[in-house]
């Protein structure tokens, strides 16, 4: 009964569209976005102190043992090494982070000699963006065009092949696709080094935009990079697949054939694009988990990414350098939500953007 | 979870053949000789396997599988093409229990051809029973090896105590010597029932909460999505390391507990989005009409429609379970005892047969078995979305 | 072709789709003419091919479905007659919309959501060698006002923001682009209110006496056919059962289901009516019954209808019927006709 | 004349969508007499489904009172509440979302027979069922009592769905659009046999449809009420409805019909209105809805007062239109040429 016959509109442009975007809908979201930061940031503060054992515990033991000092002596060290007062009341050191917080200031690693956090982060993030995006869009593009190429020709020998491959990559986790790399690739095949290839580059080369670099970083790229695809091609070209499926079974599809369009217009303008949007809300959305890159993977690898500083921080109860690499994955992850919400209402123009969903 | 104690046992056997002859005497009544011999090995396999969990079932399943070959409806009064006042609607409690039964024997029929029609599906339901079987019988055919072995098993100018395959042991040895397949054996079946107790927690959870913020919406619907959207931007696994490192597990129950903890968010939204719909549905709407009451307008008219979709993400939770299990394990992060998949893992790396060739066993195999696993479970999804499908209960 | 002012002839057309039990015979030796400026609406109820039928006429089956036998002999404005079936891709793609455009039913999911009006215009003129976009405008602008349509703002809307009635009209437009001869329109009143319903008949009637085309109807809806069409043809389980002018069709039917669909349809100008259903349903189309498909549900049926294929012939002059029992049909036709008369 | 089954009293419905609500009824004022035929004719978005849903009790009323049998139905508790949920039945729409497909046809009718214990014991239960499928002409009912939905053709599934709505013996049926999916050739046989049962078991039906032909040949002794966005506008015994439409909405849908019969179709007057488009329901014009379009609008009155169902001079039916209440007589204005836009 409630037949969504839309408002008359007048059809607006590029510019106007932003400009609403930007306002009512936009302010609300941000807010909520805000609130939802600041939810993770609680939590995870609380449970991260709640963790066993301090940063001066850990390194009172790694003293002890590596330096054979007493107990007492080893503690004396630790606490001067730290700027961390473990016995101050939670809801102290709570107020305190969070008034930090506000003024953008993310504190010092505790561990790492009072390094500043965000230092910390930005020195980690860019491989880890470097890595996973590449990744992600090799993984990506590549699951578009088979998924859309086996539904095209569903049922042939191509389209079965191909299912059959992505139902397996996309079943098996990712780093045990690493493990089969190294195992399989690396060391029985012997197709290339792996020894060589972990960490995120080679020691004797020197930083900076030349081609000795890039062919380091590049290489060393490499064994994530290819985890990273082959772990999710699989189950971007099954969606794709059946997004595309139920595409060429709309009608305006078949009125394009109708009205004599070339197939190549059909294929990019009336199957192709309407068969990605529901890809594109979820690559929004993936692109956040980008930015916490994987822990397990980077473990692997040596590759020194966000996930790594992450389990690094783990390890010895760096309560900043956690708290700070949960933040901005959470910051991400929030971001690219409103992102999926942006991108969407842009490619269909039937969602408009005010949050009506 | 799995409470069998004659499992693979003589005294299984025993309980498989005595449940076995009740539908092999009912089938040779009925001179329906091979159904009556498949009933028979089905309860003789299942007491095996199960014990009476497994055998008292499959009577009732492998009787009611007879029954439905030679069941004729001859006295069912709406095949009777006399008038109303001529035709018997009373049925003796006899027969109506010959009809449920032969209606049950065909339900497991289409069943079984349901399972057995989709390729991929049956693979990878093979797949599923492999390890099922090879976790419950396995265990009694090879024995743990669990002793570190010295030089008693080290080849003459070997720097380590690894080995590849040989005809002795044909997964090799590992890093004490021991024997690889006796561990993969032995470390299959924990991991396999926590994720499946993960796996159900997380769907119990999700589709009760589900079902709350779609049937109640209001305030539990706004609580319900908001704290599944909070869940869902923290980064799961890095605090899945955090919560490890708080949480002690003693026992692998609480692990399960914490992975469904973590896992319910998507599910949850999936379910409520699906009560959502169904809430609309016209069928729906004329049980309210009927005034046929809440329980029967869950249980009867929107469960059934949903289970499927409740199944094949029951699946898929598994699988995120394995998943996170043996990737915690792998960091070193919960302290698991051998024998174990992930442990393996962890130990074969910390041993460095990452590098080695002749250790490549101790490492492929887990990982082998973990990623046939998991495949077998996505691929066996494909069958139990034909399973679930209502129409095929009336395609026969 | 004997007559210069045939347009399409359709020779023994059937086809089939492939379906899991077996071939599903959709449409079985059809034949037909479609003349200069005639109006041919083919009316019956779902299932009985004549969307296949439709759909077939641009070569548009979906792949489970073929063309079994028969001829769709074309006659081009040069006089050029070239046979459908025999096109090859290229070819196929120019014939569509040029020649021959479809409006389908379900306007809200002929046009593509993400795209405006204006490209889809753009788009069927490049595709068929008209690069300059001006041109096309030029055209869309005075066909978007013969179908009531404002110009300025349809143009560059999309089509979410378009009316059920509004859609169905741009379709229109768009169908008439490159000024084809023919125009198959499938079920275009169907699911529209009342209102836009004769909005559409209003367009409909008058672009079809301004580009003089020649229009294949296809319907469910007696009314809008009697309305519309200057031939009706009847179909049942995939055959042509009767076809002829529209008032012999109506008011002399010479086929049992044609009659039967007469008398199941009310009428809003006669009082207190007695209409009947036709009892039953269709037959199974992948083992049709033998002899007439109608004998199971018809009341005039004899043993030879049970046997015996009936032949489609000419009863009149322009007006043929597959029926054996043809003449007990009619003079039950004219029977009911005059009751009602007398009654009014 | 009898007590009235059902009475709506100045019912008002709205709907949020987002952040707006939509007035989705206005002010509408029914009764429904047992055993009595009543159409609700409208167009798409007119309302008429909601008020087919309010009638049955399965929507509330944002504002206004619902009575059943002279009380108001809030009034009613527990086990009466419950008798008088079960008295109004809804038949809907789509045959194929009606029945839920995981049942068989039997079960979907067992259901509310054990539930509430319409009949004792299994063996009875089995002998209602194959009452109630004779009753809707599904014979011989082992055909189709342990066939599911999908294994029936919509026809069936539409009589499926009427024997369920019979299973608790209600007092009125809504019919929601109950034939307009269903083929043309079966439609009457399904009407004839709704007539029948309302001969046979002294039902009262409310048949929504938006087809006024197949509404005038079920409801021949029945009565109309025609809505536009949200209100009736029109309502009275149908031979006068038909036969002298009164108000312009009216008038127009009837000049609009195309008809069955060449001959008549072709020489019938057509209205011409002033605009195509309608309103949006989120922006009601005021005064008479309908002003914008309607050819005999009345500056100054007409999208000024909201005209009230009345009657008017020369016509056996109400009518909400001013003018003609009033006894002017309708002029129409020139039509001018109006093109349509978003």
């Amino acid at each position: 009964m409630m037949q969504a016959s839309h408002p008359p509109q007048a059809p607006s442009t590029l510019s106007q569209k932003l400009v609403r975007a930007l306002t009512g809908y936009t302010a609300r979201t941000l807010l909520q976005g805000l609130l939802t930061i600041w939810a993770v940031i609680t939590f995870t503060f609380i449970l991260i102190r709640k963790m066993p054992g301090n940063p001066v515990d850990i390194k009172v033991e790694q003293l002890m043992i590596s330096q054979n000092l007493s107990y007492q002596d080893a503690y004396n060290r630790a606490a001067g090494m730290f700027d961390f007062d473990p016995d101050a009341p939670l809801l102290e050191q709570y107020l305190d982070y969070m008034w930090k917080l506000i003024r953008g200031d993310l504190g010092r690693s505790i561990t790492s000699s009072g390094t500043p956090v965000l230092d910390q982060i930005l020195r980690y993030l860019p491989w880890t963006l470097f890595s996973v995006g590449v990744g992600l869009f090799i993984s990506f593009t590549v699951g578009i065009f088979l998924g859309m190429a086996m539904a095209y020709w569903r049922g042939s020998l191509f389209d079965n092949v191909m299912t059959a491959f992505s139902s397996v990559l996309f079943g098996i986790p990712n780093y045990i696709t690493a493990l089969l790399i190294i195992l399989i690739l690396g060391v029985q095949l012997e197709w290339f080094n792996v020894g060589e290839m972990l960490g995120g580059v080679d020691q004797d080369v020197k930083a900076g935009f030349n081609y000795d670099y890039l062919r380091s970083v590049m290489k060393h790229a490499f064994l994530p990079v290819l985890t990273y695809v082959s772990a999710t091609v699989g189950g971007w070209m099954l969606t794709m697949k059946s997004s595309t499926i139920s595409t060429l079974g709309e009608e305006y599809v078949t009125v394009a054939h109708a009205r004599g369009l070339g197939r190549w217009r059909i294929l990019t303008a009336y199957v192709g694009r309407n068969a990605m949007l529901p890809l594109v809300t979820r690559l929004a959305i993936s692109i956040g988990f980008v930015v916490g890159g994987s822990v397990i993977i980077e473990s692997i690898f040596l590759y020194p990414g966000l996930g790594k500083l992450l389990l690094q921080a783990i390890g010895s109860r760096d309560y900043t350098t956690m708290q700070g690499v949960f933040l901005v994955i959470s910051v991400a992850v929030v971001a690219s939500n409103m992102l999926a919400d942006m991108m969407y209402g842009f490619l269909d123009p039937r969602i408009h953007v005010s949050g009506d969903r | 979870m799995i409470g069998f104690q004659t499992i693979a046992t003589t005294s299984g056997l025993i309980i498989g053949a005595v449940c076995g002859l009740i539908p092999l005497m009912v089938g040779i009544r009925l001179r329906q000789w091979k159904p009556a011999l498949i009933g028979f090995l089905a309860c003789l396999f299942s007491g095996f396997a199960c014990g009476f969990l497994g055998g008292l079932p499959m009577i009732i399943i492998a009787t009611a599988v007879v029954i439905s070959y030679s069941y004729i409806a001859k006295d069912d009064p709406f095949l009777s093409r006399a008038s109303i006042d001529e035709v018997d609607f009373e049925e003796s409690w006899q027969d109506s229990i010959l009809r449920q039964m032969s209606s049950l024997g065909r339900t497991t029929r289409a069943a079984t051809r349901a399972l057995i029609r989709n390729k991929a599906g049956f693979i990878g339901f093979i797949g599923v029973m492999f390890f099922f079987f090879m976790t419950v019988f396995g265990p009694s055919l090879i024995d743990y090896d669990g002793q570190a072995h010295y030089y008693d098993r080290m080849k003459p100018g070997a720097i380590t105590l690894f080995q590849g395959p040989s005809r002795e042991f044909p997964l090799g040895l590992d890093y004490q010597g021991r024997d690889v397949l006796s561990h993969m054996v032995h470390g299959g079946q924990k991991l396999i029932i926590t994720a499946v107790q993960a796996g159900i927690f997380t769907t119990i959870i999700a589709v009760i909460l589900g079902a709350i913020a779609g049937l109640i919406g209001s305030i539990p619907d706004r609580l319900l999505t908001g704290l599944s959207n909070f869940i869902l931007t923290i980064p799961q696994f890095p605090l899945l390391v955090v919560l490890a490192s708080i949480i002690e597990f003693d026992q692998r129950i609480f692990l399960a507990l914490l992975l469904a903890v973590l896992d319910w968010p998507t599910l949850m939204r999936a379910v409520r989005a699906q009560v959502l719909s169904l809430r609309e549905r016209d069928y729906v709407e004329a049980a309210i009409s009927l005034d046929l009451g809440l329980p029967h307008i869950i249980v009867r008219e929107v469960l059934p429609n949903m289970i499927s979709y409740i199944v094949i993400s029951l699946i898929f939770s598994i699988r995120g379970a394995v998943y996170s299990q043996v990737g915690l394990v792998f960091l070193g992060m919960v302290p698991f005892k051998e024998p174990d998949w992930g442990v393996m893992i962890y130990m074969g790396r910390q041993q460095g047969a990452l590098f080695l060739p002749e250790a490549s066993s101790m490492l492929l195999s887990p990982i082998l078995a973990i990623a046939l696993f998991q495949l077998s479970l996505v691929l066996f999804t494909r069958s139990l979305e034909e399973l679930f499908n209502p129409r095929l209960r009336a395609g026969l | 072709m004997a007559e210069n002012d045939v347009v399409l002839r359709v020779q023994d057309l059937s086809i089939s789709y492939l379906a899991p039990r077996g071939r599903v015979r959709a449409v079985s030796r059809v034949s037909f003419e479609l003349h200069k400026g005639e109006t041919l609406a083919l009316i019956g109820e779902s299932g009985c091919g004549k969307s296949t039928l439709g759909l077939s006429l641009i070569r548009l089956l979906p792949v489970t479905g073929r063309i079994d036998s028969g001829a769709m002999l074309y006659q081009r404005r040069d006089g050029k007659i070239i046979d459908i079936r025999k096109l090859n891709k290229n070819q196929v793609r120019r014939f569509r919309w040029a020649e021959c455009a479809m409006v389908f039913q379900g306007a809200l999911n002929s046009l593509n959501p993400v795209i405006r009006i204006r490209d889809m215009v753009y788009d069927t003129a490049r595709a068929h060698g008209e690069h300059n976009p001006n041109k096309a405008r030029r055209r869309a602008m005075d066909l978007f006002q013969r179908v009531r349509l404002d110009f300025e703002r349809v143009f560059n809307a999309y089509p979410h923001q378009l009316s059920g009635g509004m859609r169905q009209r741009v379709l229109i437009a768009l169908g008439l682009l490159l000024n084809p001869q023919v125009v198959i329109l499938d079920e275009p009143t169907t699911a529209v209110d009342i209102l836009t319903q004769r909005t559409i008949i209003e367009v409909l009637k008058s672009i079809k006496d301004e580009f003089d085309l020649s229009i294949i109807f296809i319907s469910h809806d007696l009314s809008v056919a009697a309305e519309m069409a200057d031939t009706v043809a009847t179909m049942y389980a995939g055959e042509m059962v009767e076809i002829g002018p529209v008032n012999e069709v109506f008011y002399r039917p010479h086929h049992a289901y044609t009659l039967g669909l007469l008398e199941a349809v009310p009428r809003l100008s006669v009082g207190a009516e007695e209409l009947s259903s036709i009892p039953g349903s269709p037959p199974d189309l992948i083992e049709p019954p033998a002899g007439c498909k109608f004998h199971e549900r018809c009341p005039f049926v004899t043993e030879s209808c049970q046997v015996e294929l009936p032949p489609f012939v000419a009863v009149e002059d322009t007006h043929r019927a597959a029926c054996f029992e043809s003449d007990r049909v009619l003079a039950r036709a004219l029977e009911i006709h005059d009751h009602e008369r007398t009654a009014r | 004349m009898n007590e009235p089954l059902v009475e709506l009293h100045h019912v008002y419905r709205s709907f949020k969508q987002g952040r707006t609500s939509v007035q989705v009824l206005q002010d509408v004022n029914l009764h429904i007499a047992p055993n009595e035929i009543l159409c609700l004719v409208g167009e798409s978005g007119c309302g008429k489904t909601t008020t087919g849903k309010i009638i049955t009790g399965l929507l509330d009323v944002s504002q206004g009172t619902v009575c059943y049998k002279g009380r108001p139905v809030h009034d009613y508790k527990g086990r009466e509440h419950r008798a008088y949920r079960r008295a109004l039945q809804i038949v809907h729409q789509d045959p194929f979302a009606s029945l839920n497909p995981a049942h068989t046809v039997g079960q979907i009718l067992s259901f509310p027979l054990k539930h509430h214990g319409m009949v004792e014991g299994r063996g009875a239960v089995r002998r209602r069922i194959w009452e109630l499928l004779t009753l809707v002409d599904l014979t011989p009912p082992g055909d189709i009592v342990n066939k599911y939905p999908h294994q029936l053709s919509g026809g069936q599934r539409q009589r499926v769905s009427i024997a369920r709505a019979l299973t608790v013996q209600p007092e009125l049926i809504v019919a929601d659009e109950a034939v307009s999916m269903v083929d043309v050739s079966i439609r009457i046989s399904l009407l004839k046999m709704l007539h029948r049962l309302r001969d046979e078991l002294q039902v009262a039906v409310v048949f929504i449809t938006h087809d006024l032909a197949l509404a005038k040949y079920f409801a021949w002794e029945g009565r109309i009420a025609v809505m536009y966005l949200g209100r009736i506008i029109e309502i009275g015994p149908v031979p006068d409805i038909i036969g002298s439409p009164a108000h312009p909405y009216t008038r127009a849908l009837i000049s609009a019909i195309p008809e069955a019969d060449p001959e008549i179709t072709r020489s019938k007057a057509r209205m011409q209105l002033r605009s195509e488009d309608i309103p949006s329901l989120t922006k009601i014009p005021t005064g008479c809805a309908f002003h914008p379009r309607c050819p005999f609008f009345v500056p100054g009155t007409c999208d000024v007062e909201v005209p009230p169902l009345a009657n008017a001079p020369g016509f056996a039916q109400q009518v909400a239109c001013v003018p003609l209440t009033e006894g002017y007589e309708l002029r129409q204005h020139q039509p001018e040429s109006v093109l349509d836009g978003p």
